[in-house]
């Protein structure tokens, strides 16, 4: 079993209202010093090994879990903990 | 990617760099030719833009022309955001449709997202509130993993944006046909309401005066978005991808609510919103409508990236930004209103008597372009036309009766074709009671917003069955119309006016051309025999991937008035015993039919025929008799004939059912898409005057308590099936679809 | 009885709110701008739906750290009542009013349409119309709706009857049915449906308007005939 | 300038919806190893550095960033890339 973490993010130069949104109320809560906020998504798989893994995993982010329009991703494989 | 390396005036004419842009020898000469010099990058970028299909209308425009748009109520007819329609009690009704195809083939969620904000967006520019949207879809057939991902995507971008801001959907068609699978139809119609002394112009007058940029600072979105628009969809536009722009719509409600309140203030002199090529068009135009010319300093607009060319920030999409006309010094009291809401507000330039659109950038003149040539005067194309080859076989063609076996089992086929199937998996995820005067809700022929305070409410509905455009351009285009027509009338409403959105392939194809023309023709008859003025429209051409054309789509969308609120209609039938009336015969007429589709999987022949004075006259004999209020229920025949209405007006929260007798060939009565008929249903107390009213109506039995559709063709039962069935599979078909494996 | 209606930047129900307790039940009552605000001289405090602050990071986060929120805390404090409805359901659980959290509702697509309700609690200000157990329809417009609280705060949601609304046909997953809930001392309801929406017979349903006439002759009971 | 990016997540326990589908829809495009998705937010803060930065961030996170009814989060302080 292994435990796949995918990051999904917006590619730069794509608008983040939501980032905005988020920077925006930091600072009128008083966080002056947040300049900037930019929001992604993670996304924790749990899979069971096999050969080509991180091929398979790159193969689901292109399909599916990433937008190739507005995304980029980067992903991380380890053992998965047993709960 | 297109280069947004600077090429300088001399490199630009050399390598025709212009041509990258969409710009022709000849046009490129004609610009020479205002200009008195080569133009320079940014000048070429802002020629091309302007003179793109999308912004000029370079080849649609002798056809446009056609169209009749005017009528006493018109208080705007084409040429500005929106259309306007007197309403009485010094109101009136704004609207106008707008497509984004292109967007929404590479980027579905947000190209269906910036199409909605775009189109709200002219509605409140011209200082209307936007009270109600529709939108009209064109899929490819839902057995495709990306078709299905296309459609999920583009309902979902219309439900995040239109929801959030406010505006309630109320309404709009989807069709789904093999031509639009890789170049799907995403048009949107937005609707508002407005009080005449609050009428806008997009003008920038006074000498002096000062232009002020509102909203989001401007990125790298979308840039070339209009030319893109004006392309074929090839194999690499996915390279075309980071230029997609993203919505908003938190913003857009910040923008509306700022721009309403501004609109009172004698400070604004005129506002437009920057949609299709951006700052340049708002500008250039908001100049031209004026008579004026304009400067602008770009150091002065908000930027969100950092670097930006002066190219980037003309040609720049990013969405929700307003430009302001404002008398000289009474900039702040402006301002201050766009900042109660959060929002920027910032001058950038003002009106110079001088005819010339002039930018400046760091300090030095980056273009210098005469507003007019560059606003109006873009060339204008009369292509070659050529009656479609494909038509003339299909004219020759007799009209046949498709063998069916079992009537009962075909309505349930035709129940489950997505295209008549329910599209309550669409509507659901959208907000359509918002402001709460959606007294129809999605679901009937045409939605019903009342208008508060008074006793009126305004029927609003979009149509176009492109099958038949499709077999006979000039027939189908009448169809549309009077189909639009049909569904504001039978909501108890008098069709006031339209807009439309001509969603066409390429146009340098002359069989295409012929189907752009000759739609317009047909669609221009019916507006003349109908009454109803075109206000406002939309063009889209180059629909087509891989060499094939989508089917010719001029969609229609219809506002109609409601002069009481005791008109408004329901299409669904309401008390058991009614009388059940059908307005019009059936002839043998299958030729771009559901029916045609399931049982030859292809259209062919000819379109339904269609005669406008009949047309008129029902429609107005059924009006009368709905304002004389002996009218239960009225629906339109369409898509699957006679069965599928009758099916139809049974489905609904009372549990009735219908029992019918009819005569003559079985698949005809029950199935045939012959035009102008209607099913409509009286209580009996009223059947001495609604034959009186209405000339071609005739019974075929009454509406039953007991839940079942029961029809007997020449005393022969026919269809027997209980209605909860047939309406399980007809609410089913788009969600089991969307679930099955491709 | 005199209404305030708070206007949160991307409210969008805040006028049909208005048109409710206005003009259908003919109360006074203020659009009132989140900023800068004074919410002392009025009676009751509504919490419109829309999208305030676009509802991103989550629906009602942002406006829950307002400073008008602290206005209404205090007004809810003094035993006025307080109504949130759909966004302002989420800001009222957001910022600690209400217990739990609206989730996105489990088929994650938002959805419009009318519901039936099931009248859990009749003894609150809100629902003394109401017959126990009655069944009213109203409209939902939600995308997160869905509503979440851990084993020992349903279980005190449930000993405290502060469970007002269930969902006869739960749509969006919500834990226990639960369409809306009220705060122990009984001033404070939150509810994803749309009582505002259904206050006109020509709209669909008229089962809100008991709700707002509720609120209204309970407030004059408590603060006119017995002052 | 620092960039700190706050992880929140689901609780364990409660269900993810949004997980269940991806799992879904990766098994039915063919991935049949993945046995369990969840999804969760990423944010990428880029704030002024200063004392008690990461004291602060915490407050942020509590006050705003994640709900504590339903999720859990963390974070991770580093230096800013120059753009
Ligand atoms: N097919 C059409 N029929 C009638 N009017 C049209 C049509 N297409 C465009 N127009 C009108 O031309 C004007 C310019 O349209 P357009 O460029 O789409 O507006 P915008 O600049 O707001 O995008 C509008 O007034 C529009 O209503
Ligand atoms: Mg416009």
């Amino acid at each position: 079993m292994k435990k796949v973490t995918v990051y999904v993010t917006l590619k730069a130069g794509v608008l983040d209202p939501q980032g905005k949104a988020i920077q925006e109320s930091l600072n009128s809560l008083g966080y002056q010093e947040v300049k900037e906020a930019r929001v992604g998504k993670v996304i924790e798989l749990t899979v069971d090994d096999g050969p080509d893994l991180e091929a398979r995993v790159k193969d689901m982010c292109d399909k599916l879990l990433a937008n190739p329009v507005m995304e980029d991703y980067r992903f991380r494989v380890e053992e998965a903990v047993q709960a | 990617m297109l280069q947004t390396r600077e090429w300088s005036p001399e490199q630009i004419e050399e390598k025709k760099i212009y041509q990258e842009m969409g710009l022709s020898d000849q046009e490129y000469d004609m610009i020479k030719n205002i200009l008195k010099r080569r133009p320079n990058f940014t000048e070429t970028g802002i020629f091309s833009v302007m003179w793109s299909e999308h912004c000029s209308y370079k080849t649609s425009k002798p056809l446009l022309k056609k169209f009749p748009t005017k009528a006493p109520n018109v208080l705007q007819g084409p040429g500005e955001g929106a259309g306007i329609i007197d309403i009485g009690d010094n109101q009136a009704v704004v609207f106008k449709v707008e497509s984004h195809n292109h967007p929404s083939a590479v980027e579905p969620y947000q190209g269906a997202a910036t199409g909605v904000g775009g189109i709200i967006r002219d509605i409140f520019s011209m200082g209307a509130r936007p009270i109600a949207s529709m939108n009209s879809l064109r899929f490819g057939n839902l057995n495709t993993e990306r078709t299905k991902y296309l459609f999920t995507e583009v309902v979902n971008g219309i439900a995040g944006y239109g929801n959030c801001v406010g505006v309630p959907t109320v309404g709009g068609e989807v069709q789904f046909d093999d031509s639009y699978e890789e170049n799907p139809l995403v048009n949107a119609m937005c609707v508002g309401l407005i009080n005449h002394e609050d009428m806008q112009k997009g003008v920038a007058k006074g000498i002096g005066n000062t232009i002020l940029y509102a909203g989001p600072p401007t990125g790298r979105d979308g840039i070339h978005g209009a030319t893109f628009a004006s392309d074929d969809l090839g194999e690499d536009s996915a390279k075309d991808r980071p230029s997609v722009q993203v919505g908003d719509p938190f913003m857009e409600k910040l923008i509306i609510e700022a721009c309403l309140e501004v609109i009172h203030s004698d400070a604004l002199v005129g506002m437009q919103d920057m949609g299709a090529a951006g700052l340049t068009s708002s500008a250039s135009e908001m100049a031209s409508k004026a008579g004026t010319g304009m400067e602008m300093n770009l150091d002065l607009v908000p930027q969100r990236e950092l670097d930006m060319t002066a190219y980037e920030m003309m040609l720049s999409e990013s969405q929700e930004r307003m430009l302001l006309c404002v008398k000289r010094g009474r900039e702040q009291g402006i301002i201050d209103v766009f900042e109660k809401y959060g929002l920027n507000a910032v001058p950038v330039g003002e009106v110079i008597e001088e005819k010339v659109f002039r930018i400046k950038h760091h300090g030095e003149v980056v273009a210098d372009i005469p507003v007019d040539p560059l606003a109006d005067d873009a060339p204008v194309y009369h292509m070659p036309s050529a009656e479609a080859k494909y038509f003339q076989d299909f004219q020759k063609m007799e009209n046949t009766i498709s063998e069916v076996d079992d009537h009962t089992e075909m309505l349930k086929t035709l129940l489950q074709q997505p295209t008549i199937a329910s599209k309550e998996w669409v509507y659901d995820q959208y907000d359509s009671m918002v402001q709460t005067n959606t007294v129809v809700t999605p679901g009937s022929d045409a939605a019903v917003i009342r208008i508060k305070g008074h006793d009126k409410a305004l029927a609003i509905t979009t149509d176009c069955n492109s099958r038949y455009i499709y077999l006979d351009p000039e027939t189908g285009g009448k169809i549309a119309v009077a189909e639009a027509a049909r569904n504001i009338v039978c909501s108890g409403a008098k069709p006031l006016g339209l807009t439309d959105g001509l969603n066409f392939g390429n146009p340098s194809n002359p069989e295409i051309f012929w189907q752009m023309e000759k739609s317009v023709e047909g669609m221009t008859a019916a507006c003349n025999a109908l009454e109803t003025p075109v206000i406002s429209g939309n063009v889209s051409l180059y629909n087509q991937s891989k060499g094939k054309s989508i089917f010719p789509t001029p969609v229609v969308g219809m506002v109609g008035l409601h002069e009481s609120l005791e008109h408004i209609t329901p299409s669904f039938f309401q008390n058991a015993g009614d009388i059940v009336y059908v307005i019009g015969e059936a002839e043998a007429e299958f030729g771009g039919s559901e029916l045609q589709n399931v049982t030859l999987g292809k259209y062919e022949g000819k379109a339904p025929a269609i005669d406008l004075n009949i047309e008129a006259k029902r429609q107005n004999q059924l009006l009368t008799a709905i304002q004389s209020g002996l009218v239960e229920s009225a629906h339109d025949l369409s898509e699957g004939g006679l069965a599928v209405a009758l099916a139809e007006g049974a489905f609904g929260e009372k549990g009735l059912g219908a029992e019918v007798d009819l005569s003559g060939n079985r698949t005809v009565e029950l199935f045939s898409e012959t035009q102008s008929r209607f099913v409509v249903t009286i209580n009996p107390e009223n059947r001495e005057d609604f034959e009186k009213y209405v000339e071609d109506a005739k019974a075929i039995g009454k509406v039953t308590g007991n839940s079942k559709l029961q029809v007997r063709v020449n005393g022969e039962e026919t269809v027997n099936e209980d209605v909860s069935e047939l309406e399980k599979l007809w609410r089913g078909a788009i969600p089991c679809l969307l679930k099955s494996k491709a | 009885m005199k209404f305030a209606v708070i206007v949160f930047p991307g409210s969008n129900c805040d006028r049909d709110m208005y048109h409710a307790v206005k003009e259908v039940m003919g109360e006074e009552a203020e659009l009132v701008w989140y900023e800068n605000s004074n919410l002392e001289n009025y009676d009751a405090i509504l919490l419109p739906g829309g999208f305030s602050y676009g509802d991103y990071l989550r629906g009602g986060a942002v406006a829950a750290t307002s400073d008008v929120m602290k206005q209404v805390r205090e007004h809810a404090q003094k035993g006025k009542p307080v109504l949130g409805v759909c966004n302002g359901f989420q800001v009222l659980t957001e910022s600690g009013l209400l217990p739990g959290a609206l989730m996105r509702n489990k088929n994650l697509s938002f959805m419009c349409h009318q519901e039936y309700l099931v009248v859990e609690n009749n003894e609150t200000l809100f629902t003394t119309d109401y017959e126990k157990e009655e069944l009213v329809r109203f409209p939902i417009a939600h995308g997160e709706g869905n509503y979440f609280c851990d084993e020992e705060t349903l279980k005190k949601l449930k000993e405290n009857n502060q469970i007002v609304f269930t969902y006869e046909n739960n749509p969006n997953g919500s834990v226990a049915d639960i369409a809306g809930i009220i705060n122990k001392e009984g001033n404070v309801l939150g509810m994803m449906p749309h009582p505002e929406r259904a206050v006109e017979a020509i709209m669909g349903s008229y089962d809100g308007v008991k709700l707002f006439k509720a609120m209204i002759k309970n407030w004059r009971q408590t603060y006119v005939t017995n002052a």
